[in-house]
């Protein structure tokens, strides 16, 4: 802070500062906060708010426990509560959308780092870039035309005659990887594209000079190197995957419920904004939980992510 | 394990420039060579056709009297030590020693132990287990020289590996990289653009400019018996006149100037209209009498101490700084500044050459 | 063998390429085939009537203009607020640097519903707490440019920081020595410096701002933003007119890129030309010595 | 009279803004401030915030949700006398309605329009037993959109029909512990039969894309979603069990500045021309008395081939729901949804 | 227009480590004065409490007979030349060297005039609308200085200005900086870790080491006559001898070695048990039959040809590497490797010398 009033002087500093805790403490602390507090009270009629039965109460969050189904996951059979089950599903799929992104992301963004000449790069950039400016609507929308049953790709694979029927590709969780997938893929490239970049190439030349094959530059030079991008780009798809409400709600199939959807449903459908709270905290928790404990197991610090 | 490089007409072209033009050299098994050249002359271009990261466009490289030609880095019997070295950060230091042998399957007890081996060989026991970033410039330099030595590989190419570090360390490891080489009497191919470590280290010194080789000689003939100009200036400090030959016999000429004739020995390539002549400034002698031959009058314009000597400079009446260096062990007398004295140099130590191979 | 993984490489990138502007090119093509539902196939014959319907749509064109004020609203403040966190942020070190960073970026991880659903429940609460009934305090668009500002502003944040970390404090110092004021510094020297990266947030907060669903859904009050409006279309699926919308915005968009794009030649080019210069002076300072 | 009215109704009725509110200004001179919301929840949740904010006077929601924003503090009464209760047709606030629209005798509810819901089938496609009966539904035969809410009540009432319930169906409107014994045994049934649903639709536009795009060939939906489609080969038909059927009214807002506008409102949709065109713009039935006969030809005969003498005596209105019940509704849809 | 400046007492404290211990110098006004040390010696410390950045923990600054306690930055009249040289790259060059006036409101003729006025002293005329990025290395090291010309200030502050430069470039620039300081007359107070620079510019050079000035004079006392091993070591090279003083007379002093008995300078400070004995390589000689005194027999190791000079290793019985510089003009004859040969040097050029005047 003396550091600060140095630079820049008291007046200045202390308007930065003001700046600053306003976003802090009004856009984001105490709304959570708040919504915390909500989340902890039941719904009620507007004429019991502030009456006896406004008390504090952990029924909200144990709402998720309510209605159990029946689930069959590699031939066990269990009961869990339909929300839990939702919340899993949503963990899970998000998941294998971030995993599916890096696979689709790694060897792009190596190509842009190391192959490509730098000249053509900005161009590339430049492609990449175009659908990452079209709402995030309109990109799932256009996954919707795609994939509708009486669709361009169906309409194209009966006509080079690979199926022979019309496929609803809308199942299950199709739609929503499909879409989550092309909408967030580019939240992975940039970040290990940035970290492969700044990888010294002379590293790469390095371990081929020394006789390694390529796959073992990737494994033991390059991949360790981006580590910190890939994290990086990781936390973004899966976070983003996780609280996405459009992709689910657009390219959702009569199977697939999204956890945002289920908060959706309370806090418009149901009108219980204390439920929706307590729910969209438990999406929260529950996310930062499972991002910490990854990042915890690959060893990268949050200082590594998002640069 | 060690063996010779043959460069046969190689030319190397980025698009439309040549960086490295009609290279032809032979460097011999166990030789200590050394390229010299101002930045972008082409050194690196070089040393990566050789290693097999570039192509030649044109022009074959042997390496032990075998054809490289599509054989890929890995394939090549030599090993790379990077300007900037390039070790792996997230390795530990045994690890990056042994990293050659790991792509070649050898057992973990085995790459271990020749780590270890090569570590006390540098002169760094126990530091197997650090960090890379543990480590100081002068031990990195040598992890970077250990994991090269760790594939045996016969000849090492050394692409200005003390340019990081600073001036005591590099003078230090000048002699520690000497010693290595004659130890494993691996081929050297060394890139520097630093007179002092190419002089001091190499068998034979090959000087670039603009992508041609312009002499390859010892030590001792390039300072000495410069080809041209380019060599003359890069390789240590001149006094240098405009002129032209007037007479020649016996390899000595008479060199018209604007301050009078002169006489110097004449440069084998000293042909054509382009000639100067040049004298180095510890062959630069004041006094305070005109001398027989090669004797301009100046005015001390500035005495400049520079610790072993001490450099006087004086005006010439036609405004010309000639330069001499006085040795600082007493022996010389520094004339204060603004006397009078003549400036003069044996006809044996300087040399009349054209200002450089080619063209430019 | 090497030769073959960098075509390998690049038929990858032509791929990739095909599949990120493929759906866009589906969904534009969509625009002009006359039929109900919007898709190419059956291609039922070229038409302009979407673009029509969708000049004739007041409600689609309302929606706009709310989309364009919110976004203003959003990039002014989040460049204003993001720039003075960065500024902070640079200036402190430390667990209050750390604590700090972390608190803002995890702003960009939260899930959007989570921010619209806490920025309008404690903006009501406050309302309510404080016995008023004044506009800010009631959902509606204001809102949702306070829940955009509060993870936007991230994102400007860390453009900035990247910037000036590239920003030698040896400029500020240089400027006090001779004699600035701090305000003079700020103006002088910082600001101009940053002012690219203000640029870029500006314009990320903006395009950000447009394209924000979550946060919006739940603090609109009743107000539409586009791309509420587009997703209440879209989940029908009903016309093409959204098509139309889409190809309109798509082609905005690449002519803002292209645009950029352009400039950013220029600059490297003037950037190169200069870079040159100072290598021909170099040149001939080295001969002249 | 003169002024304006702040009227929150359904989003996706064009007509609303394009004729009727010009018509009733030139009749009234009261202009009318239209925002539009996609369902009911949605206004209910907006009805919440304008009870502090303002901004709305009259909005539209259906007869078996006014027992819950009447309990939720968010409405007053109509004035009766303000009102031509005599234009409406028989049964719609009266007879069974009266429950549901008046508490303490006053009347809380003036209709507007009201509907039915029943099935849409592709009369090519669809393969329907005879008489159609709401099980065509969760044949395996066909593929079905629909919402999950109603699907389940839709099952419920199959399975009364054909004896499989150990009490009626309608008890559990009543009473919560018969209605889970009763949800749980339809919810069961509804999944097993889940395979062929091949889109939930939440409002008509999704109805609508469930058959264009998706390829049902069955669905339960709303009679303008029979509407829209019948000339693209669907037919909208009653199942034996009787169509759902709907009353959705106009509820006046406790806070409500422009009173005297809202009555003039309501009245003017309860003439005949009034009821009419709003009708028409929802492609539903009109409420007041000879209203049918305002309404385009082409709406006309499609009702009249739907509403025949045993359709309409068939007709199943929806029960109130309560809160509680509504929130294990949810409940129950949700895990029809993620089975 | 120029001020002389005292430190008196001087510490700085950075948390619990001392940067600035005890400095205590008085610069006269016109005058050269360089700080020289190795990196992290202090050096930067001192002139940014010169400058006002940073306030020393006690003792006082005096500049032009002013203390300077409290003062900012803005208020000295001194002008700081930062190592990177810090032009604001987003200014064009006059708009850059004129930034002092214009914060000082100065109109903007005024500005252009003075700018240019400056541009043509420090040889860069028609530059005033370039950017900076147009520049080469020397000539933004120009407009910097023209840039803290141009506020008029009694005292200059140059940190390492030179460090970026490449080396021909840097010795050229060196003149340079010392004729624009002879044209102003301002004072010149300049930080170097280049031994070269700051014997050949200076009027006076500090020698610091750990936050201690170690020894004031002018170079030639600096280089000749240094105090103690630290400064003998840090400017230039030392053939060293670890002993003992066995007797001590005008001056002189005979010291025990186990190489034997030597003779040389007593150094003023050589007081207590940690002496040893110094001389320069340039001082020792080699020869084919022992002297007088100071004679050790050594065998020839190594010889490195380094342009100018020879630089030649003998090894003595007890394993310690003796270095003898010959001059490469051919008066000299370099000697065979392992050839014997005896390594002496004139007492009067050696230097018994503690340490380093504090601690370690
Ligand atoms: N991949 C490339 N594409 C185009 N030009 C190149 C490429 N690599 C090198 N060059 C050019 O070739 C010339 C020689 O480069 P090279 O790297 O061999 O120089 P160098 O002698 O090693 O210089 P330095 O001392 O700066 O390392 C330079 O002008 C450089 O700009
Ligand atoms: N702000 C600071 N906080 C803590 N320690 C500091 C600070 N500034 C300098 N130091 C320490 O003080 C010592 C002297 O630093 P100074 O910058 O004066 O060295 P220097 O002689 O200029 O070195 P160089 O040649 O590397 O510039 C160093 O050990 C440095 O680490
Ligand atoms: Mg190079
Ligand atoms: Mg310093």
């Amino acid at each position: 802070m003396s550091n600060m009033i140095r630079r820049y002087g008291a007046p200045l500093t202390l308007l930065i500062c003001l700046l600053t805790a306003f976003w802090l403490l009004m856009l984001v602390i105490v709304p959570n906060i708040t919504l915390l507090e909500s989340s902890f009270r039941p719904y009620l009629p507007v004429a019991d708010i502030g009456g006896p039965k406004d008390v504090y109460t952990a029924a909200n969050y144990l709402k998720v426990f309510n209605g159990a189904v029946d689930v069959s996951f590699l031939g066990i059979d269990f009961q869990l509560p339909v929300h839990v089950l939702t919340f899993t599903l949503t963990l899970f799929y998000s998941v294998v959308v971030t995993l599916i992104c890096f696979m689709l992301a790694y060897p792009l963004a190596y190509f842009m780092a190391k192959i490509l000449s730098p000249r053509s790069l900005p161009t590339m950039f430049l492609l990449l870039f175009v659908p990452l400016w079209v709402s995030e609507v309109l990109r799932a929308f256009a996954w919707w035309i795609i994939l509708a049953l009486k669709g361009p790709l169906s309409w194209a694979l009966v006509n080079l005659h690979i199926i022979d029927k019309e496929v609803r590709w809308i199942t299950g969780y199709n739609g929503v990887m499909i879409g989550l997938v092309y909408t967030y893929v580019l939240f992975m490239i940039f970040p290990v594209y940035n970290a492969i970049s700044s990888l010294d190439s002379n590293q790469i030349e390095a371990a081929e000079d020394l006789g390694a094959p390529w796959w073992r530059i990737h494994w033991r030079i390059v991949l360790p190197h981006a580590k910190p991008g890939i994290a990086s780009g990781a936390v973004m798809v899966f976070m983003l995957s996780a609280g996405s409400l459009l992709v689910p709600s657009i390219l959702g199939s009569t199977t697939s419920q999204w956890f945002t959807q289920t908060v959706q449903q309370w806090m418009l459908d149901a009108l219980d904004w204390n439920t929706a709270a307590a729910y969209a905290f438990l999406l929260l928790l529950m996310c930062t939980l499972f991002v910490s404990l990854v990042m915890k197991i690959f060893r990268v610090k949050l200082s590594d992510i998002a640069n | 394990m060690s063996a010779g490089i043959d460069l046969k007409n190689v030319c190397c072209d980025f698009g439309n420039f040549r960086a490295v033009d009609n290279a032809n050299i032979s460097i011999k098994p166990g030789e200590f060579f050394s390229f010299l050249g101002p930045s972008g002359c082409g050194k690196t271009t070089i040393l990566r056709m050789i290693s097999g990261f570039i192509e030649p466009t044109s022009g074959s490289i042997q390496i032990g009297g075998k054809d490289m030609k599509g054989q890929r880095p890995n394939q090549r019997p030599t090993a790379l030590i990077f300007q900037n070295l390039a070790l792996f950060p997230l390795m530990s230091i045994w690890e990056n020693i042994s990293f050659g042998l790991e792509v070649r399957g050898v057992d973990k007890a085995t790459r271990r132990a020749k780590a270890e081996a090569l570590l006390e060989m540098v002169d760094l026991p126990g530091a197997a287990d650090k960090m890379v970033s543990q480590l100081s410039g002068g031990q990195k330099q040598r992890v970077a020289i250990a994991r090269a030595l760790a594939v045996e590989p016969a000849v090492m190419l050394l692409d200005e590996p003390l340019s990081a570090l600073d001036l005591k360390l590099r003078q230090h490891m000048r002699a520690e990289l000497r010693a290595i080489q004659k130890r494993t009497g691996v081929t050297f191919i060394y890139i520097t653009h630093d007179q002092g470590e190419a002089l001091a280290m190499s068998d034979r010194v090959g000087v670039m400019s603009q992508g041609r080789i312009q002499q390859v000689a010892n030590p001792r003939d390039i300072y000495n018996n410069p080809v041209n100009g380019f060599v003359a200036s890069f390789v240590g400090e001149n006094n240098i006149f405009a002129g032209s030959v007037s007479t020649a016999a016996d390899g000595m000429a008479g060199f018209d100037t604007a301050l009078g004739p002169f006489r110097a020995r004449l440069g084998e390539q000293a042909k054509g209209s382009n000639l100067k002549l040049y004298v180095r400034p510890e062959h630069t002698i004041l006094s305070e009498t005109a001398a027989a031959e090669n004797s301009v009058p100046v005015t001390v314009s500035e005495v400049s101490f520079e610790g072993a000597f001490i450099a006087v400079h004086g005006k010439t009446t036609s405004g010309q700084t000639i330069v001499a260096e006085l040795r600082n062990d007493g022996s010389a007398t520094v004339p204060e500044i603004g006397t009078a004295r003549f400036a003069h140099f044996n006809a044996a130590h300087a040399a009349i050459l054209p200002d450089s191979t080619v063209g430019a | 063998m090497h030769k073959l993984r960098q075509t390998l490489a690049r038929v990858y990138a032509g791929a990739f390429i095909f599949y990120m502007l493929l759906p866009l090119v589906i969904m534009a093509a969509a625009a002009f085939n006359d039929n109900k539902t919007p898709s190419i196939v059956p291609w039922k014959g070229f038409t302009w009537r979407w673009f029509e319907a969708l000049w004739a749509d007041a409600r689609m064109w309302h929606a706009f203009q709310n989309t364009i004020f919110v976004a203003i609203a959003v990039s002014v403040l989040a460049v204003i607020v993001g720039t003075a966190a960065a500024i902070l942020i640079n200036s402190v070190s430390g667990n209050l640097r750390a604590a700090l960073y972390g608190t803002m970026i995890s702003t960009i991880l939260i899930p959007g519903a989570v921010i619209g659903i806490s920025t309008m429940i404690m903006w009501t609460k406050m309302g309510n707490g404080l016995g008023t009934d004044f506009i800010l305090f009631k959902p509606g668009l204001h809102l949702s440019v306070l829940g955009q500002v509060s993870y936007i502003a991230a994102i400007v944040m860390l453009l900035v920081l990247a910037r000036l970390q590239s920003f030698d404090q040896g400029l500020e110092e240089a400027a006090l020595d001779l004699g600035a004021t701090h305000a003079q510094v700020m103006r002088r020297i910082l600001l101009p410096h940053l002012y690219p990266a203000i640029g870029a947030g500006a314009a990320v907060a903006f395009f950000q701002s447009i394209e924000n669903f979550n946060v919006t859904q739940f603090t609109r009050g009743g107000a539409d933003t586009l791309t509420v409006y587009v997703f209440s279309k879209v989940r029908s699926g009903i016309t093409p007119t959204i098509n139309a919308l889409a190809l309109l915005l798509i082609g905005v968009t690449l002519a803002l890129a292209v645009v950029y794009e352009l400039k950013r030649r220029r600059n490297a080019s003037l950037e190169a030309a200069r870079d040159a210069e100072a290598r021909r002076a170099a040149a001939l300072e080295e001969a002249v010595i | 009279s003169s002024g304006e009215l702040n009227f929150t109704g359904w989003a996706g009725y064009d007509k609303l803004a394009a004729e009727v509110f010009p018509a009733f200004t030139a009749a009234t001179g009261i202009k009318v401030n239209f925002k539009e919301l996609p369902d009911q929840d949605t206004m209910f949740g907006e009805a919440k915030v304008a009870l502090e904010a303002g901004g709305m006077d009259v909005t539209e929601p259906t007869i078996d949700r006014v027992a819950a924003w009447n309990s939720n503090g968010l409405i007053q009464p109509w004035d009766d006398s303000k009102l031509a209760v005599d234009n409406y047709l028989p049964g719609l606030i009266d007879g069974n309605a009266a429950g549901m629209a008046r508490a303490d005798g006053k009347l809380l509810f003036a209709p507007s329009n009201w509907g039915t819901e029943s099935m849409v089938v592709n009369t090519a496609d669809a393969k329907l037993s005879s008489p159609p009966s709401l099980g065509d539904l969760f044949s395996a035969d066909n593929q079905a959109t629909l919402r999950p809410h109603s699907a389940l009540a839709a099952m419920g009432r199959y399975l009364d029909g054909a004896g499989k319930l150990p009490r009626p169906w309608m008890d559990g409107y009543s009473d919560m512990a018969a209605m889970t014994e009763l949800w749980d045994i339809a919810l069961a049934e509804a999944i097993k039969a889940k395979g062929n649903v091949v889109q939930w639709w939440s409002g008509e536009n999704e109805a609508n894309a469930g058959f264009t795009a998706n390829g049902a060939t069955v669905g339960l939906c709303w009679d303008s979603t029979g509407y829209n489609l019948r000339n693209d080969g669907y037919a909208y038909v009653a199942p034996v069990e009787g169509a759902f059927a709907w009353n959705q009214g106009f509820v006046l807002m406790k806070n409500a500045v422009n009173v005297e506008q809202a009555h003039e409102f309501a009245k003017f949709v309860s003439t005949p021309d009034g009821a009419a065109m709003w009708a028409t713009a929802f492609s539903a039935n009109p409420v007041g008395k000879g209203g049918y006969d305002k309404m385009g030809p082409d709406v006309a005969k499609y009702y009249g081939d739907f509403l025949t003498a045993e359709t309409s005596a068939k007709l199943w209105w929806w029960p109130a729901q309560s809160a509680e019940f509504l929130t294990k509704r949810a409940e129950y849809a949700d895990k029809y949804k993620a089975a």
